[in-house]
């Protein structure tokens, strides 16, 4: 295991200090507990925008703090939900008397610790709301079970929503949005290699030179299928095929789509599987009209992909195009 | 017997030891069907406990475990962080404000603490998880203190139960936590969390164990 | 050596046509020859910016093309300079009648190919300008060898001197301000893994599990010096020292300290490098003014990183700071 | 020796299936001190040039060779793609309009070659290049021919030196390319452009022995 860190223990605080020096004019990193706010929180009259997650999905979810998405981001350890006094002390940093929306991944551990947190918010007297995304097809759906992991359409959501409610929204209405998001996108992906841990030392997996995993999800667990290594066009089918047939998307349908990067894969490679995914969608008769090509919610250094599409309307597309910055995605300003 | 405030001390104390042992076991178990992070999590979890000891020593029983049980819901993060952070705030409810407890007690604890476990992570037995060394070990101790076995049999008797319980994980299969999304290769794998609570069930049964029957 | 392609082959195609498909906004990308040329390209009365290199290094140069930034981009096979023919047909693609200035990073194969396109432009009556930049002071600089390669410095020149010409400067100002770039630029870099080329099929070089590789340049060419792994403060003060030493920065200085991933390391990493390398451009009280941290000229899948820091003057931070909208780098619009 | 245009094209044609052959030799040469590109550049180039051979398959072997030199530039890239194509661009107008030609022209026409990839990549012997394998070669031909030595005796002993300034650049500090960059890394590696320099060397005297003797 080879990394750029001085310690498995401080790789999560240096690299908030990276963040923290690189960009001071949009966010503010507080530590202790830790959590990430917008540079001028809170914004007096805005929903506030929370999410949180363990650390290694970077740039998800500091980098999505600023003008236009979150208010406040809650790092873990890594891969480790955060505990609920860093989503408290964010909450209350980000409510402008608007209330909050929590944007929690439905992970058993964050979906505990941001509902304790949000016990404890409302005992104070502020208004939160939470939506939870789920959107990882390669996981089978049961009202019995955990359910799906939450994924790639966690990204969109927060852009999406970090629009409406720059533009004023209610809380009431930018749930709506984030649960209309949520409902309207699927996600699955697969991984080459392994990401490790950095506490523990080695790769969470092992895995053969000629093999793949797929239906992984962003924390290096194993993922549905452990495969023979196949074509970009053949990988991208496999998780295009079943993120389609599952909303579905049908035949006229307008999409983003969204080829993610887990963080170990280089761009030459998610533009080859943009451009398989581009062919596919087209044989089903499902437009894409807006796309996002990236490394942007990794799992450490693991390479491979995911892909993510969002059946758009009218209201999304708008709040999508909205103008944007944060430290890993601007546009617009 | 009498279990006192400074036996609760040690036993929170030597689970802290115990898993910093089994931490990379621990992580290892929870790298086949999880994240990798399980004793990584709990290790972080009860060092920082160690640390806050001292602060509560003289207090109340119940004291000594809300402490324990915030500071792990603090630090601990994940799923584990939560589930054994309400397990111990709910046993400190049962005893607030004692000083000292008995077998009775200490079985109303542990049944507190399972039914923390089971709120807040929406979870049952037979789902893969550290509900399947938990509840086996209250029912076998209930039973055997039903025939009337003095504690220190009961105990290992119930201990034996979570050990069954434990590696009744083995060909389960997930649906609750992380592991439900691996699906059917969640089989043949024991559960990281039914592991660490067989660990720390070993370290309550040794530390009741210790306690001088005079008392008795 | 596993990728997420179709094969060695296509892989540049492949990713081409997926960029083609995904801005149809800002680029345009021409075959054989290929290059990418900006929407609407030429611009009248503009100088033209050009620029070329191997494949591999994504998402430079392509995802460079657009407002403030290159008119067109060549890429050549995986590590491979483009050919004349490529360089000619963008070069009269993009000549709206101000010239245009090629940006060359200094290899061999790129120095030949780029000065055979420019001997054919001129004799079509197209005025070229040349820059060559040759900023890794990992290799020693010498008049009797092929000298400096030209690495991070490429990017930054590429953002300023774009941002000149969209002001309108003509083509000496352009090559004045991009050889005034390279004389202020430095950079360094390091692997902790190889990558592989795709068409040899296996890793480059062979590397320990706990050694990594210093002086690295970016096309998988071994560095400078093996040595054990270190960790991220000591890798950064490495690299930071040998930099700040060869201009040499000074007390009092201001810079873009830009912090590149080679490709298969991720963000989080990146942030701890920037973190260590705020506090050692610190120490020598050299105030880093501007920033940018992620992956911007990469070397395949290879893991590790380089430091580039380039002095800013009033003009170079006007240009940087000027509105840039591309694939790869955004804002101000 | 009557060389003719048909020599000149099987001897393209036999380079270009040598170096297909010999690929992944000349790719894995260039790991060691380049980039793990040259076998594949020259092969993407040739192969090329193999499809470009018919069109011109009549025409003079002035023709013959520009087009081979403007495909090599056109195709090959990298630093090889430039040197070769002007090597073979330079060789074309040494043979203009000629349909077959000599030893001596033979000669004149190697020597327009070298001039051409010295003047395009600036470099000399010694630097750890294609250059020390063609430039003795040259050398020892025309030495071999001052003694007056047969023209398959003398293009044997041309190859010999192309041999040995093949296996010359091992011990060199490179100084110009890719492998510069190395340092003294570069030392005790052989140059992969001094290697396919070394093939073509050999695919031109198989050519040229290959010739009946009848109008020697
Ligand atoms: N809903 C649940 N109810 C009870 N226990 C659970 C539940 N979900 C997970 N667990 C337990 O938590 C353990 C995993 O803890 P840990 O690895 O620390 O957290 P995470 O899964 O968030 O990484 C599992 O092995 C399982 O025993
Ligand atoms: N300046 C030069 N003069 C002569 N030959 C050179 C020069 N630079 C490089 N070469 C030759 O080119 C070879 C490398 O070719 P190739 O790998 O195809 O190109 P690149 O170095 O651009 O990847 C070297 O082994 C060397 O023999
Ligand atoms: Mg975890
Ligand atoms: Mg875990
Ligand atoms: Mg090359
Ligand atoms: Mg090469």
């Amino acid at each position: 295991m080879k990394k750029l860190i001085n310690s498995p223990e401080t790789v999560v605080g240096d690299a908030l200090l990276g963040m923290a020096a690189a960009h001071p004019e949009l966010i503010q990193v507080h530590f202790d507990p830790d959590y990430i706010t917008r540079a001028g929180a809170p914004v007096r009259g805005k929903v506030g925008l929370l999410s949180g997650g363990g650390s290694g999905h970077e740039p998800m979810h500091g980098g999505f703090v600023g003008y236009g998405m979150l208010d406040a981001a809650c790092p873990g350890a890594v891969f480790t939900s955060p505990v609920p006094d860093q989503m408290l002390a964010a909450t209350k940093a980000i409510d402008g008397g608007a209330g909050v929306l929590h944007i929690v991944k439905n992970y058993t551990g964050d979906v505990m610790n941001f509902e304790m947190a949000a016990e404890l918010a409302q005992m104070e007297g502020i208004e939160v709301a939470s939506v939870i995304t789920n959107d990882d097809v390669a996981v089978k759906d049961s009202l019995y079970t955990a359910g799906r992991r939450g994924v790639g359409v966690t990204v969109l959501l927060e852009k999406i929503c970090g629009g409406a409610a720059e533009a004023g929204l209610p809380l009431a209405e930018v749930t709506r949005i984030a649960q209309n998001v949520n409902a309207q996108g699927r996600s699955m992906g697969m991984a080459l290699t392994s990401c490790a841990v950095p506490a523990a030392g080695k790769p969470t997996f092992e895995i053969g030179d000629d093999e793949m995993e797929i239906g992984i999800g962003i924390h290096g667990e194993p993922g549905r299928q452990r495969m023979k290594l196949q074509s970009a066009r053949e990988i991208t089918e496999m998780l295009a095929s079943a993120i389609l047939d599952d909303l579905p998307f049908n035949r006229g349908d307008q999409v983003l789509a969204f080829v993610n990067g887990m963080g170990g894969t280089p761009l030459i490679e998610l533009y080859v599987v943009y451009n398989d995914l581009v062919k596919l969608c087209g044989d089903r008769g499902v437009t894409i009209s807006r796309n996002l090509i990236g490394n942007y919610i990794t799992s450490l250094e693991m390479a491979g992909c995911s892909i993510t599409l969002l059946k758009l309307d009218d209201e999304l597309t708008r709040f999508w195009d909205a103008p944007v910055h944060t430290p890993a995605l601007r546009w617009g300003r | 017997m009498r279990i006192t405030a400074e036996h609760v001390i040690r036993f929170i104390e030597t689970i802290a030891a115990r898993v910093k042992e089994q931490r990379a076991y621990l992580t290892e178990l929870d790298s086949a069907i999880g994240d990798a992070d399980h004793g990584i999590n709990l290790d972080r979890g009860f060092s920082a406990v160690l640390a806050k000891l001292p602060t509560v020593a003289d207090k109340d029983i119940g004291t000594i475990l809300k402490t324990t049980g915030m500071t792990l819901v603090s630090t601990v993060g994940g799923a584990s962080g939560p589930l054994y952070g309400t397990a111990f705030l709910r046993a400190s409810m049962a005893l607030a404000d004692r000083y000292e407890f008995n077998e009775d007690d200490l079985v109303a604890a542990l049944e507190a603490a399972l039914e923390g476990i089971m709120m807040r992570g929406k979870a049952q037995r037979g789902e893969k998880t550290m509900i399947d060394t938990i509840a086996p070990a209250i029912d076998a101790l209930k039973t055997a203190r039903s025939r009337d076995v003095d504690a220190h049999a009961a105990l290992r008797e119930s201990l034996a139960a979570a050990e069954a319980g434990m590696k009744s994980t083995i060909p389960m299969l997930a649906t609750k936590g992380r592991a439900s999304y691996l699906g059917e290769r969640s089989i043949g794998h024991q559960d990281p969390g039914a592991t660490s609570a067989y660990l720390i069930a070993t370290v309550l049964v040794e530390t009741v164990e210790s306690i001088q029957p005079e008392a008795g």
